[in-house]
């Protein structure tokens, strides 16, 4: 498929996932003729037509319960949330339905549902419009919450969530939507609970995931320049989290920065550093250190350019882990 | 409200909705529900004397749950709330599964797919929409199944029971929405849960709406069968309401002695769906007493049996847990229940 | 569905709904929905210039928002959506705070209080339960204020806008449910929301339903004013369906070509609220070019007024936000914004 | 009052609100006539009438969202959840409307919600009645998270909650119910957001609340049978954490064990292991660990005293640190 935008990628694993099985059913609002407020599902309904790809009434809480029940018919249900911040009225059958049937049945039900949420701020929104629940997702026993960064990732890790017999949340960075990269179907994946080393360096680790990769790339550039030699890790799975790959790294750095949207009280960065400090306390030179979003409400878009972790916030961390 | 037999075991005519079951039929009906009642005091008792942790009692919705529940085709797909004892045993589902739930070894772990009847659901109005959603794949498998499902007054109250109508309507899903409006959501009387008789509110969404005496067998048969005839053909969602009561506690942990009156139970006792159904078989001689007492051991064979497997059965290992969560493998599972093996393996070696 | 002024600009008669408004009060009509679209276009335009960040435009909708917002008295409460433009300029609420919403520069924050019209809700349907509640604590209060509530036909498929029918109807609130029916929800039509025209939905839950023109102010207004008054003497609640079009796009992002016929926007264009006003007030000679003129030129000062504003506006600091989370101190807000001052000054001396 | 059940003094807390201002009301399903299930509002309705003491449809989202409203016309909502995993449908409204729209409104408008919540497992319950949810709520900025773990701080600490101006999850540690302790209403009271040390130790701290303080001062009752000095902290407000106490602990201690029901990834566990390693990081003998409920759906009844947080693994823990 060659160079292409994240969100295309992800268009094309939808399309490759509805030809390849007969049982997967993409649902959402306004995902048929417009092709989702994104233009993710562009063309699909036209070529699958309204059955595999089924416009919903506006009502996220029908949406995942009717999937819950497809998936009981056997059908594989791709459902796609409008924004983050909608996801909530949903959260009630996620949490107490979805993420609980199987074990409720004692390991007999499968539910192959995939919940995509365009997720993260960056784009100049309104309310509700910027947010990043994945830490409300994680905590939660029975759901696998995935992010890729880039539009390699977004096709494989996509394909590989609705292959799966788990729920998954899907979320995608959207203010990398039309970020460019190769993608290649024939590639053989990573598997999708897998973190994978993407800069190697020999001062720090930064880990980050979905949106805040990109920044953690750009930031470890700059370190170079300045004679610090960043490690990058793109963590792609928040649930499970890869602790083998993340520990191997900061086993060589010593150093540990991890980067993300969502605010940092209670945050992915917490369980990151809480569960890298108990199995590396000794290797470790400094105390792991959060970079990311503030305890308040995402805050409007004319200072998220302030709230969001940039460059400098992350380049500030790494200063601070080294000086210590 | 539809109503077929009387409180006083006679039989009335209805010009919708008229059946004519065979003596053998009504028969079944009987000892379905005759069976319904011995199991649910059984569970009583069984809690009673601590092994359960909890019991809800289907005492006095025994008409509403097996004549709806005989309504459907071994292929209908069956979605109960938490009450619904005689819906499972009208669906020959072993009750021993309902048991282990609430004896407290399992959530509720049989097969769905084996007597087409799901799990248990707790959270209260929940499975309503994945009925609907099991309905719209039945009707985009092109398939004439039908998808019933069971909830309370109480849970018409819940959003998603609303959306649920919403969506069988729009996507023209065949389900039919059962209610059974026993009077009570714990302490809580209907008048807090709707303003309007249930039924009515089919109409708001595009449903068809219809009130039954739930205390009678005969019309919770015939107007099930109706609606799940609509489902099947016609790809049109029903909302039963089925008017009648809960006789007993909440569950075994209510005392309904501080909501309602004893004046209200000795009232709804006379409408009592089984004593109306034996009036009327032994009217007409197509049962006589000796059949009645020959239900009546059959089900002290059954309690028995559920009484004794219930007392043995044995408590599951947490270790059992672990792997139950997720089809694959997730590194933290994997990591906790190695640390739990080896934390119960060093109490073994201490000892 | 109830009409008082037709497309062409003739006054017609309905039973239950007559109001004879005087030329003031019309003209005064015809000032507000005009100053609306125009306040709107300037929403679209700044958006285009990159001023705004998004603008929801309220195009079309002008009688339906303007008509029920007149309807009210100073102490009823409003609880809007986020396409109400209307509504907030017959509440004589300053649209700069609207701008600075879609500016991104707040998320609403005006004074409820000062005109008693709550801020935008983004989240589809939550405010219905909002308005629901603040009603229960009207009638607690034995007061006899009304609230009335804003959303669209898509709204109505959420579970919080059915729970607050119920709620409304079982608690008695004063409240009235105005739902503008303006066809679509960003792509879909109301068809993938309703199988049934919405306003039925009201009688399932026990409250009045009503259909009204909503491209018709006069209608607007009578409607509300009775559902106003049902709420206020009776406590009891309405759902009026607003049966208008969105003309406009979605919001700035949406592209309605994807999705919808030219044909249908001509159609609907030859029921122009606005324009149907103003010949029935020329026709009788109760306003004249002039007056349509000097609203125009009002119009256009109020827009050049907004457009220097907005462009003026100050990008806020973030440091301000750290402290509106919580009325009392919360350690971990005190923590970060600590640490975001020195940051940001470290930035400072550093430069 | 002198002593009291922790269900009693939240009964009282109640009264005395209701008594003090009358702008306080009670929602929620079957706390009038019943008193609730677990008897937790009896009497109240009977003696404040059912416009101060509400029976509500049995809808959370419904509760909530008119809880919302009545604060907003001045009444000060108490909201009875009936189980923790029965506040999923209410979960919208509190994350996107109860949490932001003080935020949403600059700072104007007040919502002074209480949403008490009877959380935790071990009374042998049926699934979704044994949940403990904090973290989902602690994530969330807007909203405070407290649990007492005794009766007096059960009275102080609704009173305390009831007139403040913010939201506040109270969650109560149903297990804890029928624990007795000395209430005086009288008392001036802790801050609502801090912690306390209730014991003093060398050795270790071991960091509870809720449900799991009983279980901490046990274990400590144990470990100095053996030798060990084991301070306890109760933790008692979970948004806000009061790290400045946690610190302090620490810094004495040099080695601290967290301890909670609700599962450890991603729990409130990893905030406190990754806060206060990152304050006290040369002051730690030993990482941070955490004992707490393992990455499932809560299991059924006859499996939870495996499930749980014991005084064993309490006492592991406690080993492990010391003998790292
Ligand atoms: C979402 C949710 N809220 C609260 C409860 C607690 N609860 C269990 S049963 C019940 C009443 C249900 O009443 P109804 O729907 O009429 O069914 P019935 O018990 O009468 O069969 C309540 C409130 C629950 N299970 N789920
Ligand atoms: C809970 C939720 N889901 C999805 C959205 C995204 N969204 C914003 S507006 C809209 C359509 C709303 O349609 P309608 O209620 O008819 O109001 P209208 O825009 O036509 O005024 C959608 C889906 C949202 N804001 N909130
Ligand atoms: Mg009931
Ligand atoms: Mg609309």
């Amino acid at each position: 498929m060659a160079t292409t935008t994240l969100a295309k990628a992800v268009n094309a694993a939808l399309r490759a996932a509805l030809e390849d099985d007969p049982k997967v059913v993409l649902m959402g609002e306004d995902i048929g003729r417009l092709g989702g407020v994104f233009r993710v599902t562009d063309g699909l309904q036209k070529d699958f037509g309204d059955h595999r790809v089924k416009d919903t009434p506006l009502a996220e809480s029908g949406i995942v319960g009717t999937a819950i029940g497809l998936a009981l018919r056997g059908y594989r249900p791709v459902v796609e949330i409008q924004f983050d911040g909608f996801v909530f009225p949903a959260y009630d059958q996620i949490v107490t339905q979805l993420a609980k049937m199987r074990a409720r049945s004692g390991g007999r039900i499968a539910l192959p549902v995939v919940i995509r949420i365009p997720y993260g701020g960056g784009i100049g929104a309104v309310e509700h419009h910027s947010e990043s629940p994945e830490a409300l997702f994680a905590h939660v026993a029975g759901l696998r919450v995935v992010s890729p960064s880039n539009a390699a990732d977004a096709y494989t890790m996509l394909r590989q969530a609705v292959a799966g017999d788990d729920p998954v949340i899907y979320l995608e960075p959207k203010r990398r939507y039309y970020d460019k990269g190769e993608v290649d179907p024939a590639a053989s994946p990573h598997p999708l609970h897998s973190a994978r080393v993407i800069r190697l360096g020999r001062d720090a680790t930064v880990l980050a995931y979905g949106p805040t990769v990109r920044t953690a790339l750009e930031a470890a550039a700059v370190a170079e320049e300045e004679g610090t030699s960043v490690e990058v890790v793109d963590l792609r799975s928040v649930s499970p989290v890869d602790f083998d790959t993340v520990e191997a790294s900061v086993r060589r750095t010593g150093r540990l920065v991890v980067v993300h949207e969502a605010p940092v009280f209670f945050g992915t960065g917490a369980e990151i550093a809480a569960h890298v400090t108990e199995r590396c306390f000794d290797r470790l030179e400094a105390p792991v250190l959060r970079v990311g979003g503030f305890h308040m409400p995402y805050p409007p878009a004319r200072t998220e350019h302030a709230y969001l972790p940039d460059l400098d916030r992350i380049l500030d961390a790494v200063e601070r882990v080294l000086a210590y | 409200m539809v109503q077929l037999l009387t409180p006083h075991g006679e039989r009335v005519h209805h010009p919708d909705y008229d059946i004519e079951p065979t003596p053998g039929e009504l028969r079944e009906m009987y000892r379905r529900m005759a069976l319904t009642r011995r199991v649910d005091a059984e569970g009583v008792t069984l809690q009673r004397q601590g092994e359960l942790g909890l019991w809800p009692s289907s005492l006095g919705q025994e008409a509403a749950q097996v004549g709806s529940g005989l309504a459907l085709r071994a292929d209908d797909h069956v979605f109960p709330s938490y009450r619904d004892h005689g819906v499972a045993l009208a669906r020959q589902v072993d009750p021993l599964h309902i048991f282990r739930l609430f004896r407290g070894v399992s959530h509720g772990g049989w097969d769905p797919a084996e007597k087409n009847f799901h799990l248990y659901t707790l959270v209260i109005g929940s499975q309503v929409l994945h009925a609907t959603g099991y309905a719209m794949g039945v009707a985009d498998d092109d398939a004439d199944s039908a998808v019933v499902v069971y909830f309370g007054d109480g849970a018409t109250s819940q959003g998603d029971v609303s959306e649920a109508f919403n969506f069988a309507a729009v996507y023209d899903a065949p389900v039919v929405f059962f209610c059974q409006n026993n009077q009570w959501a714990i302490s809580q009387g209907v008048e807090r849960q709707s303003k309007v008789p249930i039924h009515r509110r089919a109409a708001g969404f595009g449903l068809h709406g219809v009130r039954v005496d739930g205390n009678d067998v005969l019309a919770c048969l015939a107007v099930t069968r109706a609606a799940v005839e609509r489902a099947r053909q016609g790809r049109e969602a029903t909302l039963v309401e089925a008017f009648t009561y809960r006789m007993g506690a909440h569950t075994t942990s209510d005392d309904p002695t501080r909501y309602r009156q004893s004046a209200e139970l000795t009232q709804w006792a006379r409408k009592d769906p089984i004593a109306r159904l034996e009036k009327y078989l032994l009217n007409h001689g197509w049962a006589d007493a000796d059949f009645v007492a020959g239900v009546g051991e059959e089900g002290d064979r059954l309690a028995q049996h559920i009484k004794e497997s219930v007392r043995t059965m044995p408590d599951p290992d947490l270790t059992e847990f672990f792997d139950l969560t997720y089809a694959g493998e997730h590194r933290q599972v994997t990591e906790e229940r190695e640390w739990f093996k080896e934390y119960e393996a060093s109490f073994v070696e201490g000892s």
